[in-house]
């Protein structure tokens, strides 16, 4: 596992995101422009699909069905853990409750990438079809969260307008098209698009991440607003999460690899769909609350010690 | 003021929002409904007293209608009771001379 | 109005451009011969009466003037007379109160 | 045909057409930043330019001279011909008939792109300094379609200011400054930058369409602004001249490929040299005409079943 | 002036400063020094009198404020004594008619 | 040098400068945004940093150290040279002489881009940790060129925040933190992002160019307010430099090639870092001066004639 660790924590992506880090800390110039945060960010969500959904195209349904089916009760299951852990253990009031819990239920693009890099370095190549199961992972955790929210009293956003922002959101649109788009023209159609959405992939991750570092580090400004429990949450209910992940991957039939991705996944906390959605359906929650700890603990949390551990779990429950 | 000489110049109202993005569509479309009939937007950054500064994903949007004193209040008066409790929203209005005053909608007084 | 008490300040004229991109740097050069001595610009999305949102190419571009009320005048009159009735322009006058009046042209009114 | 038919209607690039035109219909708030847009759009054009420059200057001048000539011929008749399809069949009135003339008779880069990439996956590699045919073709009918409306009457906008946005915009200069640059550099000057402007064409072209996509689904909803002839008049044209554009290519001595891919050329409306240029020297022109013909309609038409059509009728007349 | 019947609302001053970018983080922290609330800002492009152009590095950027009188004529001042020699730099000030006013700052005067 | 001096000039970067020029002087309506400008620029010295630091961790101490000493010197010495130049031959004020100083002393990343490229196309690879060299020549001039200024009198500027800004600029923030990625990751760890970082770099730095061009021609409009002795300074300061820097470069044990891009780094004016902490350290000196002459003059005379004079110097000490 020190190997993994070692490798993961050196890759030009996690140093990316370090070096963004450092910048914002020694009050650099430095200035990602907005255009090209988005260029990126839209770039990856479409090559995640292309290639998810290419890889699709070859794999028998039986294969996806079973992990489809487990990513799925986990959308659902791990934003009520997360609500109940942090209304009783954390005496938090429902609205952030829930919003919180729709963020840690959902999924982190980047960090799937970060797990699905790091993982196939290892040695244990993940299933193709992979960013299908981020698909069905980014959504329902935000519908459990807005419903828990809505079920307990008048809101002050509005429910339509929240579904909306859930199904039509760019990173769902971005995603599931790509996989549309991907599956349909299969893996010879997309051969003349590969270099670019393929080959230049880690490459643009690495620029994205340099953004990402720079991201939290200004919400580590926030920390003390937050409070000690929330670092605590923000820390260790991704480990419960991903251990869950993890042990799901498996049972449902997932390689090592495939599992310690769902790990990861799993107990990564969304940052542009969630975020989206709750600020239109629960505006009275507290950005600070849910932006500090899914950006500024859980993503760097998960970035360098999160991942080799879920892989770490996967190779002791799979091995 | 110096009132324009040459063109006849009405007095119409410049109402200025600045708001975190998650409410722009929302925003414009009430506007329209409201009686704008046109509308010029672009993206800013800002600070205030709730805008934490979100993510990168939630900066701000500027959204500057030139409209007439009826309207201009009901914009005023929407912005306030929908948004002012729980968004990052500024709103502020000033005069402006305008040629061409019917472009922005009926209006019964003159500069 | 609150005059500024410490500084000197002089009451100039803000001319505020929305048009469509094709006519900027034909807009820019008019009003310099008319009198400007700088200027100001960044681009805009809106939407008007006219403007059918042209391609995206064609988004609008938004150019701010300060200048004395004889040239605010002149470039009200010029915006109005060349491009009202073909482009997508809107053209609005709003006071200003200055420091360093000299800067943008010769006036001889005060605050 | 229905192989060809199938494999272009299901390439990326097309496929990134759709999602663009759904992601509108849902409503989503994906967006593509202006500035990404116009970087592609940079890039697209010089790639091109300097891909057709490195082969022109391994061609021998007789092999370009008789389709330069065509294509010369084809521009100042094509808008002609459109002008008065306009005025006799659709009774529109001179000003905006020769606006739409400038549009049809003029050429759209991207259709251009999309012919050169479905037709040589079809098997029929067209020559690789058709570019230089685009150039040619994009300039002589926006000045054709302006000096009819200028020599029948008065004109609000100013000829010499179009003369300049028309051999001064920036299509013609990346297009024809590209060739320049590929055409001193050679092929091995070009090697070093290939992997840049050859092997990520494709996928930045892709990004281009999903953006063309959203572009041309909005403009659709100015449909009805547009009236029943001009959407017969925005398929039927292209058809005519595409045709007309085969036969003109396989008479001058290109190719079956090459052929149908200055079809696809001629049948094309410009959607940017022109409307920049008739904004410019024809604001009277109704601006909702022009572009909701060439974007919703003709590009549409001719990305999913005008290009094969012409590579059809190419291998019809030229087989 | 249309004084908004339905909110209550208070004039304010809004203060706009164009600068050279070099300046736009110094500048920042004094007009929160001097006691803005918040701030909003945005990249433009210009000319003026002094500002050759700078590199493409040097584009301007536009800050707005909505304060109160009093921090508007200190930020006016600052601007002026700090900047005017040797930076490209202008500043103006308008009345604008806000609603939940002490939001902006402690202000005595009403619209 | 007939042979390097037309394969410089005809190389697709050089010639994407001219075009840049062309399309301002033909004043086109061709606009590089100024975010893609932003992403071209944090992306190629991020890729330098990246390229010098993984060649520095297969590099021995002991071959780098004497270029690195060698090359701080140069960063003290050419700044005063400069000063003096201006000062006695130029008549010059202070303020102006030592901002250009500043700038002179300096290095200007293209021109090492540039010059590394040119040098390897003629048969002379550089040493692959030169990027390093980039870093260390930077800063100091800066520096002295603040230190003469304020030991002659009162500043309108502040020492303090120009300090910070010459150790925090974007330049220097990205290209050493790329060479500590580039040096922890080593060979193996970059392979991943190579097909993005070095087999597009040319092909980005081709559109960068396109840009520089046209901010070059932008600025040779104020030629005039610049006078004659600035044109000549622009020309005839980087030859001595470069002569210099060729010189040490083979002193301090560079091979031809290493001491020839050396000669090109040290012979070339900062348009990056030195303008922003001149800005804010020295803003009574009149930007017209130094942008003027950096940008208008020395670049495009180091890219086109410089560049293969260095080479011509180096080969005849050296060879
Ligand atoms: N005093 C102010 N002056 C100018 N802009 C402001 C001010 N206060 C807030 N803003 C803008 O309004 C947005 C929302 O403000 P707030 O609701 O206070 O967070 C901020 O992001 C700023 O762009
Ligand atoms: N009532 C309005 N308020 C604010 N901006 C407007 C208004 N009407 C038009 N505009 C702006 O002016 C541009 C041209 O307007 P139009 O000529 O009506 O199409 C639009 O794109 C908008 O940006
Ligand atoms: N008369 C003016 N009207 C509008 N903006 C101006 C004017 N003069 C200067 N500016 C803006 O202020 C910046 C600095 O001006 P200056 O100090 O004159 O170089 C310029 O880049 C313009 O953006
Ligand atoms: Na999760
Ligand atoms: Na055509
Ligand atoms: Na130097």
């Amino acid at each position: 596992m020190a190997d993994v660790l070692l490798a993961s924590l050196l890759s030009p992506v996690v140093l990316a995101f370090v070096l963004g880090a450092v910048a914002v800390a020694v009050r650099s110039d430095l200035e990602i422009p907005e255009p090209l945060y988005q260029a990126l960010s839209i770039y990856l969500l479409l090559a995640i699909g292309l290639k998810g959904g290419s890889a699709l195209s070859v794999t028998p349904l039986a294969d996806v069905a079973w992990p489809v089916l487990g990513t799925l009760g986990l959308g659902i299951l791990t934003p009520i853990i997360a609500y109940n852990v942090l209304r009783r253990l954390g005496k938090m009031d429902r609205t952030n409750a829930a919003a919180l819990a729709a963020h840690y239920g959902s999924v982190s693009a980047v960090t799937f990438i970060a797990a699905q890099t790091v993982v196939a370095l290892a040695g244990y190549p993940p299933e193709g079809f992979l960013p299908a199961l981020v698909a069905v992972l980014e959504v329902p955790a935000i519908i459990v969260g807005l419903l828990i929210a809505y079920s307990r009293g008048e809101r002050a956003g509005s429910w339509q307008e929240a579904m909306k922002e859930v199904v039509t959101g760019k990173s769902i649109v971005l995603l599931i098209g790509g996989m549309a788009m991907g599956w349909i023209a299969g893996k010879d159609g997309m051969a003349p698009v590969e270099p670019f959405f393929i080959h230049g992939f880690q490459g643009a991750l690495t620029l994205f991440l340099l953004d990402m570092g720079m991201t939290a580090a200004r919400r580590l400004r926030d920390l003390k607003a937050v409070g000690v429990f929330l670092v605590a949450f923000g820390i260790l209910m991704p480990i419960v999460h991903g251990a869950l992940g993890v042990w799901v991957g498996l049972a449902t039939g997932l390689s090592v690899g495939g599992a310690a991705v769902l790990g990861a996944m799993v107990s990564s906390a969304s940052y542009i769909a969630a975020p989206a959605a709750i600020r239109v359906g629960l505006p009275e929650a507290n950005p600070a609350y849910y932006l500090t700890a899914s950006l500024g603990i859980t993503f760097p949390f998960n970035l360098t010690l999160g991942i080799p551990l879920y892989l770490a779990i996967a190779q002791w429950l799979g091995g | 003021m110096y009132p324009l000489r040459t063109m006849k110049t009405v007095t119409y109202r410049l109402v200025t929002i600045v708001a975190e993005r998650s409410v722009r569509d929302r925003l414009l479309t009430s506007i329209h409904q409201l009686g704008a009939t046109g509308h010029t937007l672009y993206d800013v950054k800002g600070e205030g007293t709730r805008h934490a500064g979100f993510s990168r994903e939630a900066a701000s949007v500027k959204i500057e209608v030139v409209v007439s004193p009826e309207v201009a209040e009901k914009v005023v008066d929407h912005v306030a009771e929908k948004y002012f409790a729980h968004h990052s929203v500024i709103v502020y209005v000033q005069d402006v001379e305008v040629v061409r005053g019917s472009k922005y909608g009926p209006h019964n007084e003159e500069a």
